[in-house]
């Protein structure tokens, strides 16, 4: 078992352990999931660091499985590969799943089940970012979906099986679009195939139409997934009513893989597809700068501010996307994705905390907690300084790079509108910072709220050791992508 | 030779008779052990006249009365169980697999 | 000491991070650490200015990779010239002196050493900033800035007023930054680099066209606009007056505003290039100058009127710095870079000194309030003394610091008439205001005796740095005496060396100006020889608007800040309604379809398959007895059958159709009297059991 | 070629009649303990058979396991399950006419066949004069596999027994 297998088959072999183990044993059951999630964690910052020593100059697949023949008579071929734009994303999906675990000690309700259904999702998680055979990648995509649906359903807020079929619905309406352009692409290959790196390759041959509608349906689905404006809407349902811990993977990871999938498939694959659509994916964008800022700032409920808040930050890297042909912007796309990734992860789980002992999120019942949990609010600050774009953190680094990078490369006055979601950013920042953690504070309310305990604390730290580092010197994750990044714009320029 | 196959056959109707009609499980048994013993004569009648040489139908005699032995050991089982449990082991009270 | 100038920002950083993480508790122990950083980092900046002075002018630039693209590099890297050496004292002398000062003003305050970090991780900011070599370094330390400028006026964030400020503070400066942005944008376009040196001589290559570097200095200016509180933007700083005092003093007095200050000289190679832009900001700075010293003239509060005093400060330096790239830019000579940077740094002195005196006053009187004061020359004779000093000083009297720069001022609006007029008639503002506040806080009897009897003088460690100031403030000026062959204008002028000359004639001038300020004001005030109720009342619609701040803050709710909350909530209950009423219609439409789609499967299709079930059930009805579940029942039937082959073998029929025929007849009939048969033995055998063969039958039917 | 034939004299006409006879109270009595008695007496005629078989061995396995083990294990069910053993009720059920008639037809059709069949294809040896020898030595040589299955199979009827016949505990 090569090391990409491992990432997507210890999960699983935890989540069997877990599911051997007595429903009563919930210490062993979170101490099994910490543990198979941890193994993972390894292997994938392992794979970072030989892939940035190793492998990053040339940028190309490494690590590589197969083509193994799987089910020789349709030609699917188990292929697993990871290159510059996976690795990263692999690491933040180890990062954020153990710390996810981590964060889900507090469930107790039906907890092996629970861990069960949280090890198949990284399972899937992992598998979506290393397939690279359809076939596989297809598979692991629905997979997700599945533990998703019943840990916003059964674990959820009070409206949980809404929000839980909205997502799924939502969700698969967007794959069988991707379904039906996996199979064009089948059976317009000759030999018949689902490889993915043949049919980089070969997209570009199809004619014009075929290539269009192939690329809207993947858009469909990849965009439901970001998800970009106006797709966006079952996001704050699942956000809100997700228990803290699936909203971190949610917004950390799951997110990440509509564009990812973006880069990976789409954008190289159809070139002609792509010039012509840029424009319209750049606007997309840029709506979704705007709009999510501005709904943000009506928002009454905190996690529903950060999901909105995320519609806004995935607009950048859709702008960015827009700007294919711009090193800089595609560099700052990912970098979006992995500190998007930190930072509202982190926030998610920092609401969390707060509901959990407040049992509310409501921003006006909230006032002056910075005086009562000053460490909470530090860091809490913190990632909203980082969310808002503030330079030395990782937020900053990528919304700089996109604007840089994507100014030259698509509609200016699209580029100069964005600019004003940093300032708006700013606002519904500041105006949530302002009402939770500054001016008075209500004793007779919240005089027995606790300070951040140590678990909480482990669980954020490596968030904001990652976030300031990628602030501070971003150049390893820049070397580490580079080399496959400009492979694949040389892709999508053809 | 045919009056030993005979034989045999009688016996074995005479054990089918018993396994259809008897109302008592252990008799459905004991009805069973006929056959078995029918069948064992025809193993030893063919052992003796047919194409010699081999002691083939009389090791098929051992092993059948062995596996006689240990189906009887079991339905007995069976039988004190159900008799623990039903309070009775007629046969037709265990009809629960019908329809 | 100028190679290792990188050091400087970092002895700050390292006083924040050691009172964060190690000496949050031991209040006297962060404050002293803090300290002496900035000590240490006042004298390296010393020795900085004195190598610089030492290479006439030569600077020098040392760079590190962050991170390149295939057509772009991001660096970091410092960069010494006069104009960074003489920020950095500024930054480090005034930052010296506030966190001195502090030890007294936040003596009791419950998160002392808090502030304390909060001060250092300012000034590893502003002094980054001062020090960056490249655009793209100094929006990060402008960044930087700009949150430590909202951590620490909302400091007390127990008060509402302090919070709201700091948002307003810091959401205003984007607004600015947002142009700074662009304006990067445009630079990283079309000069491929953010290197000043790289950028300049682009420029100055005249390959890019003018309408770019047009648009790429304003919305640079655009960031320096929010920074240093110009109009349109100039609304935060006075409201920023609701943080601590030295923090006033410290950020919006002397360094952070002065950023922008700094920013657009800076980039002065950029404005020259386009008379446009340069036109833009010195019509700017003016507009502010002028509003804002015309605010100040009406207002009660203490702090506000040095605030706005401040604005109108920079407006005068912006304008001065416009104009020279105005002129250069047409090629004609101009004294206004050089009276921009000078009255930079004057200004800090003194408006650093002002902000520190009237944190002293406020102090010991507990209120901003001048009308509640009056005659407090004798309870703080130094204080007294120093703020006196520099209000001289600001309005411009011979031979104070302020009267040098200002001269340059005025002497680089020579060209321009309008602009002439206007910058007197703020000057003479500005000598009114400043007076009108001595006079009322230091003259005159106390109005208010109750804060008076409790007034007190301020304790050493606020009241020295005062002192300290105060001889800066006198003393500061005299580096540009225009009879020096080499002072500062040869050193930090822009371009080759440059000596001003003095004109008499002007000095003259704005001195008389001032005095006449000054004058007014003691007529006003402290003579009372004019009424100023009197005088309001006559010019009511105009001190109306004046006391109100011309409605900007009330005019921007209007137009800004309601329109754009509103149309988020708009946006919401758009995103609420259409968008995912949208997606929910669908999933309406849907399920009314599989509504229908289940009536017509409920009545229609499974009607079919239930007539055909029904079917199956009646014919099944009584075949279903020969599954009687009785072992034994079963063996019959298999020997029966068994039986039935072998007779039906032995008489040997053979296969032909007839014969298939009747053996399946055969089949069947035998088939119905078996089901006969059983079910007789059934009902007979067991009559419950019957009962429950018809119960079961019902159900089925009930089904 | 001369046919082996077993010899058909009297003892064969008794032993047949024994076990007709004791196999039909087998099935018929009301009793299940006479029943079983009739059982022993049946087996035991049946080892008479194999002896006129020549099957020694067989014949003196039959007597130990079927009549010595077997039948016993047999009376103790009944004996446990007692109160049957002393009922006089109908021990056949509604199938009797029936199964009577298929039971005819079935023997007959077995008899008619045995009858009908002419390609035996017939031996002329006798067999080994020690067969039990000859048993013991295939048993260990040619069967081995079946041998050691069953005994694994025995092992298994054995555990399963005692599983089944075991007394929950309580």
């Amino acid at each position: 078992m090569g090391p990409l297998s491992s990432l997507v088959y210890f999960p699983l072999i935890g989540m069997v352990i877990v599911m051997c183990l007595p429903k009563e044993a919930k210490v062993a059951i979170r101490w099994t999931s910490v543990g198979a999630s941890i193994i993972p964690l390894v292997v994938s910052f392992a794979l970072t660091i030989d892939y940035f020593f190793g492998h990053a100059a040339t940028g190309l697949m490494a690590y590589v499985e197969g083509p193994y023949d799987w089910i020789p008579s349709l030609n699917v071929q188990y292929y697993l590969g990871a290159d510059g734009i996976s690795i990263p994303l692999l690491a933040l999906t180890g990062l954020l799943s153990t710390l996810s675990l981590l964060a889900s000690f507090n469930i107790e309700n039906r907890v092996k089940e629970y861990f069960a259904f949280f090890l198949l999702l990284e399972a899937g998680m992992m598998g979506v970012f290393v397939a690279l055979d359809f076939f596989l990648f297809y598979i692991f995509w629905e997979v997700m979906l599945v533990p998703m649906y019943f840990l916003i359903g059964v674990w959820g807020g009070p409206r949980k099986e809404y929000a839980a079929i909205k997502f799924f619905l939502y969700t698969l309406f967007g794959s069988i679009f991707m379904l039906v352009a996996i199979l064009i692409l089948y059976f317009t290959s000759t030999p018949h195939t689902l490889n993915m790196m043949t049919l980089i390759q070969s997209g570009s041959r199809l004619p014009y139409m075929l290539q269009m509608i192939c690329f809207i349906f993947f858009f469909i689905a990849f965009a439901i997934k970001v998800p970009v404006w106006p797709f966006h809407t079952w996001l704050p349902d699942a956000h809100v009513e997700a228990p803290t811990a699936v909203s971190v993977i949610l917004a950390g990871v799951l997110l990440k893989m509509g564009t990812y999938g973006m880069l990976r498939v789409s954008w190289p694959m159809f070139p002609a597809a792509l010039k012509d659509m840029a424009f319209w994916i750049a606007l997309l964008g840029a709506i979704g700068i705007i709009y999510g800022a501005l709904v943000s700032m009506a928002q009454k409920d905190l996690k529903k501010l950060v999901a909105y808040s995320s519609v806004s930050h995935m607009g950048y890297c859709m702008l960015a996307l827009g700007a294919f042909s711009s090193a800089q912007a595609i560099t700052g796309c990912m970098f979006q994705m992995v500190s998007h990734g930190l930072i509202t992860g982190a926030l998610f789980l920092l609401v969390g905390v707060l509901y959990e002992r407040a049992h509310t999120r409501e921003i006006a019942a909230f006032g002056g907690l910075g005086s009562k949990l000053p460490v909470y609010s530090s860091i809490m600050f913190f990632f909203a300084m980082a969310s808002l774009g503030l330079p030395g953190l990782s937020g900053f680094v990528s919304e700089v790079m996109i604007f840089l990078g994507s100014f030259g490369a698509v509609n200016q006055v699209l580029v100069g509108i964005s600019v004003l979601g940093v300032v708006l950013g700013a606002a519904y920042i500041l105006r949530m910072v302002q009402r939770v953690f500054l001016g008075d504070f209500d004793l007779a309310k919240w005089g027995k709220l606790t300070e951040i305990n140590t678990l909480e604390l482990v669980t954020v730290t490596p968030l904001m050791v990652l976030t300031l580092w990628i602030g501070v010197y971003p150049k390893p994750l820049v070397d580490l992508m580079s080399a496959t990044l400009n492979k694949l714009i040389t892709l999508m320029q053809r | 030779m045919w009056y030993f196959l005979a034989l045999g056959a009688a016996l074995f109707a005479l054990g089918l008779f018993g396994v259809i009609t008897r109302r008592n499980t252990i008799g459905i048994l004991m009805s069973l052990e006929l056959m078995f013993n029918a069948a064992n004569i025809n193993f030893v009648t063919f052992n003796k006249c047919i194409q010699g040489g081999s002691m083939a139908g009389q090791l098929f005699a051992v092993f059948i009365v062995v596996i006689a032995a240990a189906e009887a050991t079991v339905g007995l089982a069976i039988v004190l169980l159900v008799y623990r449990n039903w309070r009775g082991i007629g046969s037709d009270h265990y009809n629960v697999m019908k329809w | 000491m100028t190679q290792t100038a990188w050091i400087i920002p970092f002895l700050p950083l390292l006083a924040f991070t050691m009172i964060v993480f190690f000496l949050r508790w031991k209040e006297k122990v962060a404050s002293g650490f803090s300290i002496a950083m900035i000590v240490i980092d006042w004298v390296l900046s010393l020795i900085i200015l004195a190598e610089a002075l030492g290479r006439h002018g030569a600077s020098y630039e040392a760079k590190i990779l962050l991170t390149s693209f295939k057509t772009f590099n991001l660096e970091l890297g410092i960069l010494i010239d006069p104009l960074t050496a003489m920020m950095l004292v500024i930054v480090t002398t005034v930052g010296s002196c506030v966190q001195i000062y502090s030890l007294g003003y936040m003596k009791d305050d419950p998160r002392f050493s808090r502030f304390y970090a909060y001060l250092s991780l300012f000034l590893f900011s502003m002094l980054g900033l001062v020090l960056a070599n490249n655009y793209f370094m100094i929006f990060i330390f402008w960044e930087l800035v700009g949150l430590t400028s909202y951590l620490l006026i909302s400091f007390w964030f127990e008060k509402k007023t302090a919070a709201d400020a700091g948002k307003k503070a810091f959401i205003t400066t984007r607004v600015g930054d947002l142009g700074f942005i662009v304006g990067l944008m445009l630079i990283a376009a079309y000069c491929g680099t953010f290197n000043y040196q790289g950028v300049f001589e682009k420029a100055a290559s005249g390959t890019v066209p003018v309408g770019i570097l047009t648009a790429a200095a304003i919305f640079i200016f655009c960031g320096a606009v929010g920074k240093s509180a110009q109009f349109p933007l100039h609304v935060w700083l006075p409201d920023a007056m609701e943080g601590p005092t030295p923090v006033s003093a410290l950020i919006h007095a002397a360094t952070m505003v002065a950023a922008g200050v700094y920013l657009v000289a800076r980039s002065m190679p950029l404005f020259v290039t386009s008379a446009d832009a340069s036109m833009v900001v010195a019509s700017i700075g003016l507009i502010t100058a002028f509003i804002a010293a015309s605010i100040g003239l009406v207002q009660n509060d203490i702090k506000r009127i040095l605030a706005y005093s401040t604005v109108s400060q920079l407006g005068y330096m912006i304008m001065a710095l416009g104009l020279y790239g105005y002129d250069t830019a047409n090629g004609e000579h101009s004294a206004g870079y050089v009276a921009g940077t000078l009255h930079l740094m004057t200004h800090a002195c003194f408006k650093g000194l002002l902000f520190l005196g009237a944190g002293s006053v406020i102090h010991a009187v507990h209120t901003n309030d001048i009308q509640e004061m009056g005659g407090l020359r004798a309870k703080q004779p130094r204080t007294a003394m120093t703020f006196m000093i520099a209000s001289l000083a600001i309005a411009g009297i011979f031979p104070l610091s302020g009267f040098w720069s200002k001269d340059e001022i005025v002497a680089s609006t020579a060209h321009h008439p309008l602009f002439f007029v206007l910058t007197l008639t703020i000057a003479f503002m500005t000598a009114f205001y400043m007076w009108r506040l001595c006079f009322l806080t230091f003259f005159g009897q106390p109005r208010n005796q109750h804060r008076y009897d409790h007034a007190h003088e301020s304790p050493g460690t606020m009241t020295w740095p005062l002192v300290f100031l105060a001889a800066l403030s006198v003393c500061a000026g005299w580096v540009a005496l225009p009879w020096l062959e080499h002072g500062f204008s040869s050193f930090v002028y822009h371009g080759e060396p440059h000596h001003a000359e003095p004109e008499y004639l002007l000095m003259i001038v704005s001195t008389l100006v001032s005095l006449s300020g000054i004058g007014l004001a003691w007529l006003m005030y402290h003579r009372k020889a004019i009424s100023a109720d009197q005088v309001a009342a006559k010019f009511k619609p105009i001190y109306t608007l004046l006391y109100n701040k011309y409605y900007f803050d009330e005019l921007y709710d209007l137009i800004i800040v309601r329109p754009i909350v509103n149309l988020g909530n708009k946006l919401w209950s758009f995103d609420a309604n259409v968008v995912d009423g949208a997606v929910n219609g669908t999933a309406w439409l849907t399920v009314v379809w599989s509504d229908a789609k289940q009536w017509f499967d409920a009545t229609i299709v499974d009607g079919a398959v239930n007539g055909a079930g029904w079917l199956v059930r009646q014919s099944a009805a009584g075949l279903r007895f020969l599954q009687s579940g009785t072992l034994q029942f079963y063996a019959l039937f298999i020997a029966g059958l068994v039986a039935a082959i072998g007779l039906y073998r032995y008489f040997g029929i053979s296969y032909t159709p007839t014969t298939t025929g009747l053996v399946t007849i055969f089949f069947l009939i035998g088939l119905i009297v078996l089901w006969y048969v059983s079910r007789s033995i059934w009902r007979r055998s067991t009559p419950a059991a019957a009962a429950e063969v018809e119960e079961h039958s019902v159900r089925v039917e009930d089904k | 070629m001369i046919p082996v034939q077993p010899e058909v004299g009297v003892a064969f006409w008794m032993l047949a009649f024994v076990i007709i006879m004791s196999g039909a109270m087998v099935v018929s009595l009301r009793n299940i303990f006479h029943c079983a008695l009739c059982l022993i007496i049946c087996l035991s005629a049946v080892a008479g058979i194999f002896i006129l078989l020549e099957a020694e061995f067989l014949a003196a396995a039959q007597v130990l396991i079927y009549v010595g083990a077997v039948s016993i294990l047999i009376i103790f069910a009944v004996m446990l399950t007692s109160n049957l053993a002393v009922q006089k009720i109908v021990q056949t059920n509604e199938n009797a006419l029936v199964a009577f008639v298929i039971c005819l037809v079935f023997m007959g059709g077995t008899c008619a066949l045995v009858d009908a069949t002419h390609v035996w294809r017939y031996t002329a040896e006798a067999l080994p004069a020690n067969n039990t020898l000859e048993i013991g030595r295939q048993l260990m040589t040619d069967y081995m596999l079946p041998f050691e299955v069953v005994s694994i199979l025995l092992i298994a009827a054995l555990i399963g027994a005692i599983m089944l016949a075991r007394e929950e505990k309580t």
